[in-house]
């Protein structure tokens, strides 16, 4: 037993707080050794939109600008709740068909039962939570692959969802409330106002985080970067907010149309409540852990069953979010709503933002970055005017591409170790 | 020593379909000392530490926790009685940093939102007391960490936590030199601050340093639980390896496998394929 | 021919700008004709009078049906034809489509409640009659006593099988209730798919032990899945079929006798006039058609104009040739030459 | 540095040779243990076809016997090349729509260009060959997530197969070799001559396998049990034969309909090819290292990138013989062969059959028991006369419900610490 | 040993991301001779390792093997040079049997079949020379196995084949006492037939027991690589502790990490969340 003299308290205080100079010199070494974030995401959706800008320039206008926010919106929200299950590395294939089950009960409680719009948003949404309580003890009590579960649902959902349309026919939707959702938008003023709000609470946040780092003596961003990245943000949403305010109206005579979309703000407001939620609350860190090492969470004390229930509640509860929108946008529900590819987009949509499939590695925010450039693609690939077989072609060859800038920007990380 | 022990199992056995692992094991560990669970490779020692934190089922015998009959049907009731496990496989969840991992199912919080400044000033005193000198960052992945800087993660964070039983499964496996010793010194220094620690070691000087009790596994059997002061190391040595030393452990031969299949001390021999 | 005028339509009046039609399919898997026929005809018939056109499909997803129709009004559309995927979703694309001065024609298939200016089509009820009628006929010429019939409907999330299905139900209904025919089986097949009317067929003739004398199959590609168990059982040719859309592989279907009829839309003439009721529209002109429909959820008198489909049975296969819907190159190919012949097919 | 005497060659000699009692109380202490390998998709088999005699007694007959083979068969090729792909935890979302690319070039080399059948056959098979290669290639080489590749390519391919059918018509396939491949039956003379032969080998290799064994002085089954499982094998091709060669036809009047569908000897040989590929060369080895632990293969030498690509060339190459097989029973090619649900319940049939999404566990003959499943479900669904609605979600909860069988059964394996 | 060294490196640097953790090593390992590499936890020697085998690519350096210049572009290339790894983190494929480990990537075959028999009394013989005794069967999966046993399986794959260098990090962590001799004897006998080893280990007893030279890491600097009889016990635990001892090692004080950030000596300091 060499007893060797430790020094207990090292250098710590010799390390350097970092300067603005050293934190961009670190960020450019992580980013060249990998570590790239979002990047490839935002690089894929700059690459993007400037090809089909050069393709169609209509790309560029803010009419364009604001359709694919709706557009995008269904699978984005659905997306993000898939986010949760395939962080455990479990699938849920039927989140789409959940979201259409979801919508039938919204449009049979809204039309056909005649009740207020908001007792048919809560009638859906409960549908929702039930659905994955559902699906979730039965993968997570009884132990069949969520696979096998969800794909069991999904035929089981096509059939509800049949039967609540009384076997074929569609419902329409005419409540003046729910279909502003996907449909209306904020007036101008109060476009501004969310965006002013949305900066203020975001420079509180940080600034306060950077106090209290600082004051703890812990290791911090130097405060010019976080100044920084409030101004930047403050930049986007202006800028944003900026041109969804402008007239868009093909025809002012007929009607005005001009400000934030009302499903910008739903998607805002849930993006940020479930990203606090992945990254602040223990709730959120031990997702993550039982999606690494479901062993491991096991052995830390993790209830790991409530988890694994928990996040299919979530993914379900957002399908029905997504459903509502769906339903809106259409101004109906028929038996397909929530079929045909919502469910590969919205796996895509997280998939491409980079979560991935084998569990604890993603964030909310992947959801939205995929969901946009899924939503780019169609909406580009609408304005290219195509015939359907050769639409099909480029559409998967521009997912392709799309794809491979993040993998080749990806590669780094591969040859330097860091997985 | 005449205290009731803190940890008293009777009897336990285990199998893995057809492969008994464990079989009739007593076991006791009293607070304020370090009990040594030695034996060879294969013999048991890690089987009896999960029965004991739950993540295995026994298939018979008893647990007594201060005296008291308990069950531990898993982690969770093991943690909620006091006991913290360092396991041989360390069980980190790569996906998360240093600190992630020391505070994980634990969580430091103020109202609903993780207090992290917090975590991460604990766990930066926890590391430092065990000698780590080369983590870069605590918000290091686990995954990008060398043997030693996992083993000693995995340590810090059983040793966070007011436990009144602390197990060890080869702690210092994987340690350099001053890690090792700081590792050992710890083990005392919770002993002597009224800890039971079960310490699992193939090191035998690491062993005799700190160890007041040593029990001995061989085979899944139970032959030995003894003073350290009242036993030398070649004796351990031969506990280990044949299951018995003088009067102590197994009785005298009639060949060794004869209660049972499977357990008897084979060389490898090539299994029917399927 | 599309795209050109992009980009600098921000501004107000569109009538000084060059008009510019957007047509939106629904599918191409519950009918070949959209892709083969309709986007043929109408980008034809607007080339003809000069004035740019974007076809585009919404490939059974009405998600994509509202994306395309933005995508068009955001391009600069002045005239916009839709076939929807159902009244709900094409409701509320003619809404917005009137919101921005567009103007719209339902094309194919009515959108209740809806507010096109237009509407024009076959009558998917009579296409169903047109079925149920030729079934009848099919069974009576062959002379079966007490037949057993079998349902092969279409997609049970398709409107329109609904409507094809209430068509012939109105013919054959009245003969279930009457003991003259049985009933035998009665599936719909989601999403048109082929592959898997093969194997409801061949389990409705399990589960009847064999005995179906008649398959009411709602268009040639589920005939066909049909056709094909009936050859594996050796009964094709003795047990009547009936289809809709004159595909080739339907026509050639019928020459050889496995199948009894199909029904044919004059697709060719749905297009040209609706293209013309368009290119009126484009060019701000209002026609009367003379005819109109009631929308019964809106209770609006909607100009129409109405196409009478056409039942083809192994007689008439000439009809569909003589047309150029399909040409005798593709239904005369190898081992039929003879059949059409015979058809009186030159 | 304790030396301790160490016997080198213990009582290895000791080890009772095993004998019928040990080996019959050595399996039952293994199916305790939760190793039960295929029993638990076999007993799903056996309650489900108990279930639905029950409720249908015409799913009994030998004509329906028959007919579950042909519609079973496409999705069962299909799937039986996707256990390589989930072998190394990938995904190929494209199997579906490669099939109905392949199927194309198939009806278009026959019909359309008039070739003879062989010619048209190796066009199909190498066009899903070169599918497989392309996609291998960016996934293994570019670095770009399955999931993402295959989605690209599952829209691609829908393209292609729409713009080889002239954008939405169907071909027909008129050639007779083509349509006897899931048409036609054996002659029942040489049905009951594949029976003998397959029953021969099966013989000759076991004995072979227990002589060899035994002669080296290696542990070995009981040749009583060896035995039986020949005897099992004879009796259960036998009866299958005989079933089969019953006649089936509705009247015999018109033609007589006896005799072992084609399909099934094709099966029957894939399955041994491929299993004898995975369990007895190296190739297989490696596979499962592979999906097992990439890193420990690569470190093991093997050339990942290399098995990585095979697997999506075998995957898709069998999506082309499944292609071929739907072509044939349907006598046509439309847009929509592949499509819909064929990828869901291919990938669903090697799932119920035990191989797992997440790599390195898994069989072919997975593949052919969860493809039975699936038609059998299929089939007996076919009899009860359901409306849509409600047979959607029958089958959904029957699913469920043959899942559930499996999972229960295994619980055992996870309560004794096996994984 | 004024022969040519069989492996030579020089210069060779390393960096993840922004952290280096190799800097202008240099290193020999000689034929017939056994060479220790030590250091600390996190000094680099895995790390190392991974380079000469090729699983990480380094920045810059030289790789001499024989004398000759060569590249190393993956672990196919070491092998064919016939260079041989048992890693730390073991690298087996938890789904494969005992056999299928030991053999992957080299199966025996007999035309395309394998040759399943041989390869499983191979198997049996090579383990039985390691003195394994409480495996059951050969055709267990390697994740039923305890980490020793698991240790023993890397072990033996490593040594079944003739090659010329072998490299051994920490094999003997987590074996027991009769093992690690074994596998110590083992490693002297590798080296008396003349392969080059490289044995990596925490023990130092192990250490001076079998190798002839020692080769010390410092937090990615190799500080000395002398004769083991030239050095003493002590020497080389200030050497892994301090990175110097006397004249060995790196010059005298002006405070360590002067040239560049990132591998001073710190005790972790929390870093910066994100
Ligand atoms: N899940 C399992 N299934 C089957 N056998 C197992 C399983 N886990 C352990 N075993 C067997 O049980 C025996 C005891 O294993 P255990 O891990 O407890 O040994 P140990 O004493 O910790 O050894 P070591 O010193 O090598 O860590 C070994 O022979 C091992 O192969
Ligand atoms: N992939 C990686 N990414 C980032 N840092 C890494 C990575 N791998 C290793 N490191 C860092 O490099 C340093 C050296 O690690 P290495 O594994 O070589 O140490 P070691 O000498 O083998 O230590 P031990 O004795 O504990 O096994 C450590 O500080 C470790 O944190
Ligand atoms: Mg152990
Ligand atoms: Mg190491």
């Amino acid at each position: 037993m060499t007893t060797t003299a430790v020094k207990k308290e090292g250098p710590a205080a010799v390390t350097p707080a970092p300067t603005v100079g050293s934190h961009l010199h670190n960020y450019w070494a992580r980013v060249r050794g990998g570590d790239i974030g979002a990047l490839p995401a935002v690089g894929m959706l700059v690459a993007l939109c400037i090809g089909f800008s050069i393709a169609r320039p209509v790309f560029l206008t803010a009419g364009n600008f604001a359709n694919l926010f709706t557009q995008g919106a269904a699978i984005t929200l659905i997306a993000m709740g898939l986010v949760f299950v395939l962080l455990l590395g479990e699938i849920d294939l039927s989140a789409g068909f959940a979201s259409g089950v979801c919508a039938a009960i919204l449009a049979n409680v809204v039309t056909v039962l005649g009740y207020p719009w908001y007792v048919a948003v809560l009638a859906a949404i409960a549908t929702g939570l039930v659905i994955g309580l559902l699906l979730g003890l039965l993968v997570a009590k009884v132990g069949i692959p969520s696979f096998v579960v969800t794909l069991a649902a999904f035929l089981a959902f096509q059939g509800i969802a049949l039967m609540l349309m009384k076997e074929g026919a569609n419902i329409s939707i005419r409540d003046d409330v729910l279909l502003a959702i996907a449909n209306r938008n904020l007036p101008p003023v109060v476009g501004w106002l969310l965006a002013a709000l949305a900066v203020a609470g975001y420079a509180a946040v940080q600034l306060r985080r950077h106090w209290q780092r600082t004051a703890r003596g812990l290791l911090t961003d130097p405060i010019a970067v976080v100044l920084t990245r409030i101004g930047a943000l403050a930049l986007i949403l202006g800028v944003a907010v900026y041109i969804l305010n402008l007239e868009r109206s093909r025809n002012v005579l007929f009607a005005s149309l001009k400000g934030v979309p009302i499903v910008v703000p739903i998607i805002a407001v849930l993006l940020i409540v479930w990203a606090f939620v992945l990254q602040r609350t223990s709730y959120g860190r031990h997702v993550y852990a039982v999606g690494g090492n479901r062993e491991a969470a096991r052995r830390a004390g993790i209830n790991v069953d409530r988890i694994r229930i928990s996040v299919f509640v979530i993914c379900s509860g957002m399908a029905a979010v997504g459903g509502i929108v769906a339903a809106s946008r259409l101004n109906s529900v028929d038996p397909n709503t929530g079929g045909s590819s919502v469910l590969l987009y919205a796996v895509g949509a997280a998939v491409i933002g980079g979560t991935s499939l084998f569990g604890g590695k993603g964030r909310v925010l992947d959801a939205v970055l995929g969901g946009a450039v899924i939503a780019v693609i169609d909406n580009g690939m609408g304005l290219m005017g195509y015939s359907s077989g050769v639409k099909y072609v480029v559409t998967g060859v521009v997912l392709l591409g799309a794809a491979a800038i993040d993998a080749l920007s990806r590669r780094r990380a591969a040859a330097t170790g860091t997985r | 020593m005449s205290a009731t022990p803190l940890l008293e199992l009777r009897g336990i056995d285990k199998s893995f379909g057809p492969v008994q692992v464990l079989r009739d094991v007593a076991f006791t560990a009293h607070a304020g000392e370090v009990t040594a669970l030695v034996g060879d490779n294969g013999a048991g020692k890690s089987t009896l530490v999960k029965c004991v934190s739950g993540i295995y089922p026994t298939d018979a015998g008893e647990f007594l926790y201060d005296g008291q009959p308990v069950s531990i049907h898993g982690p969770r009731d093991a943690a909620a009685l006091g006991i913290e496990v360092v396991y041989q496989d360390l069980a980190l969840c790569d996906n998360l940093d240093i600190v992630q991992n020391m505070f994980l199912g634990r969580e430091k919080r103020t109202g609903i939102v993780l207090d992290e400044p917090t975590m991460e000033q604990l766990a930066a005193e926890t590391l430092a007391g065990l000698s780590v000198r080369t983590v870069k960052s605590l918000r290091q992945h686990v995954s990008s960490l060398s043997g030693g800087q996992r083993q000693t993660v995995a340590i810090a964070k059983a040793v966070l936590w007011n436990s009144k039983l602390v197990i060890l499964d080869e702690p210092t496996a994987a340690l350099g030199v001053a890690q090792t010793a700081q590792v050992l010194e710890l083990v005392r220094r919770l002993a002597d601050n009224g800890l039971a620690v079960v310490l699992i070691s193939h090191n035998m000087n690491d062993v005799f340093a700190v160890s007041d009790r040593i029990a001995a596994l061989y085979l899944g059997q139970m032959v030995a639980q003894v003073k350290t002061t009242d036993i030398t190391h070649s004796q351990v040595v031969e506990l280990i390896t044949a299951g018995r030393s003088g009067s102590l452990g197994l009785p005298a031969d009639p060949a060794p496998g004869s209660n049972g299949n499977g357990a008897e001390p084979a060389d490898p021999t090539p299994g029917a394929v399927r | 021919a599309c795209g050109d005028n992009g980009g600098s339509d921000q501004a107000g009046g569109s009538t000084d700008k060059k008009p510019k039609i957007g047509v939106i399919l629904p599918d191409s898997k519950s009918s070949a004709r959209w892709e083969t026929a309709d986007r043929k005809y109408l980008e034809a018939a607007f080339k003809a009078a000069g004035v740019d056109s974007d076809i585009q499909n919404a490939q059974d997803d009405k998600n994509a049906f509202g994306t395309i129709a933005d995508q068009m009004i955001t391009n600069g559309v002045t005239v916009l034809m839709i076939v929807n995927l159902d009244s709900g979703t094409g409701k509320a694309v003619l809404d917005k489509a009137k919101s921005q001065g567009v103007a719209t024609i339902d094309y194919d298939r009515l959108t209740l409640g809806g507010s096109a200016q237009y509407y024009v089509s076959f009558d998917n009820e009579a296409v169903g009659k047109l079925q149920g009628e030729g079934l009848v006929k099919c069974l009576t010429d062959k002379g079966v006593k007490n037949p057993a019939i079998a349902y092969l409907n279409g997609s049970p999330t398709d409107n329109n099988a609904t409507l094809f299905k209430n068509g012939y139900d109105s013919v054959l209904k009245p003969k279930f209730d009457s003991k003259e025919y049985t009933k035998a089986a009665d599936d719909s097949v989601p999403g048109w798919d082929n592959a898997q009317a093969a194997t409801i067929f061949e389990q409705q003739l399990t589960k009847a032990g064999g005995k179906i004398d008649g398959v009411l199959s709602a268009n040639d590609g589920l005939g066909n899945a049909a056709i094909s168990v009936l050859k594996k059982n050796k009964l094709n040719g003795k047990v009547p079929v009936t289809g809709q859309d004159a595909t080739v592989e339907g026509l050639q279907n019928i020459l050889v006798g496995d199948q009894c009829m199909t029904v044919y839309k004059a697709v060719k003439k749905e297009a040209d006039a609706a293209a013309e009721l368009a290119i009126g529209l484009a060019k701000g002109e209002k026609k009367n058609t003379g005819q109109t429909v009631k929308d019964p959820e809106g209770g609006r008198d909607v100009p129409a104009v109405l196409l009478e489909p056409k039942a083809i049975y192994k007689e008439n296969v000439k009809d569909v040739v003589d047309d150029g819907y399909v040409t005798k190159d593709e239904l005369c190919k190898d081992a039929y030459a003879k059949l059409c012949a015979d058809a009186g097919i030159s």
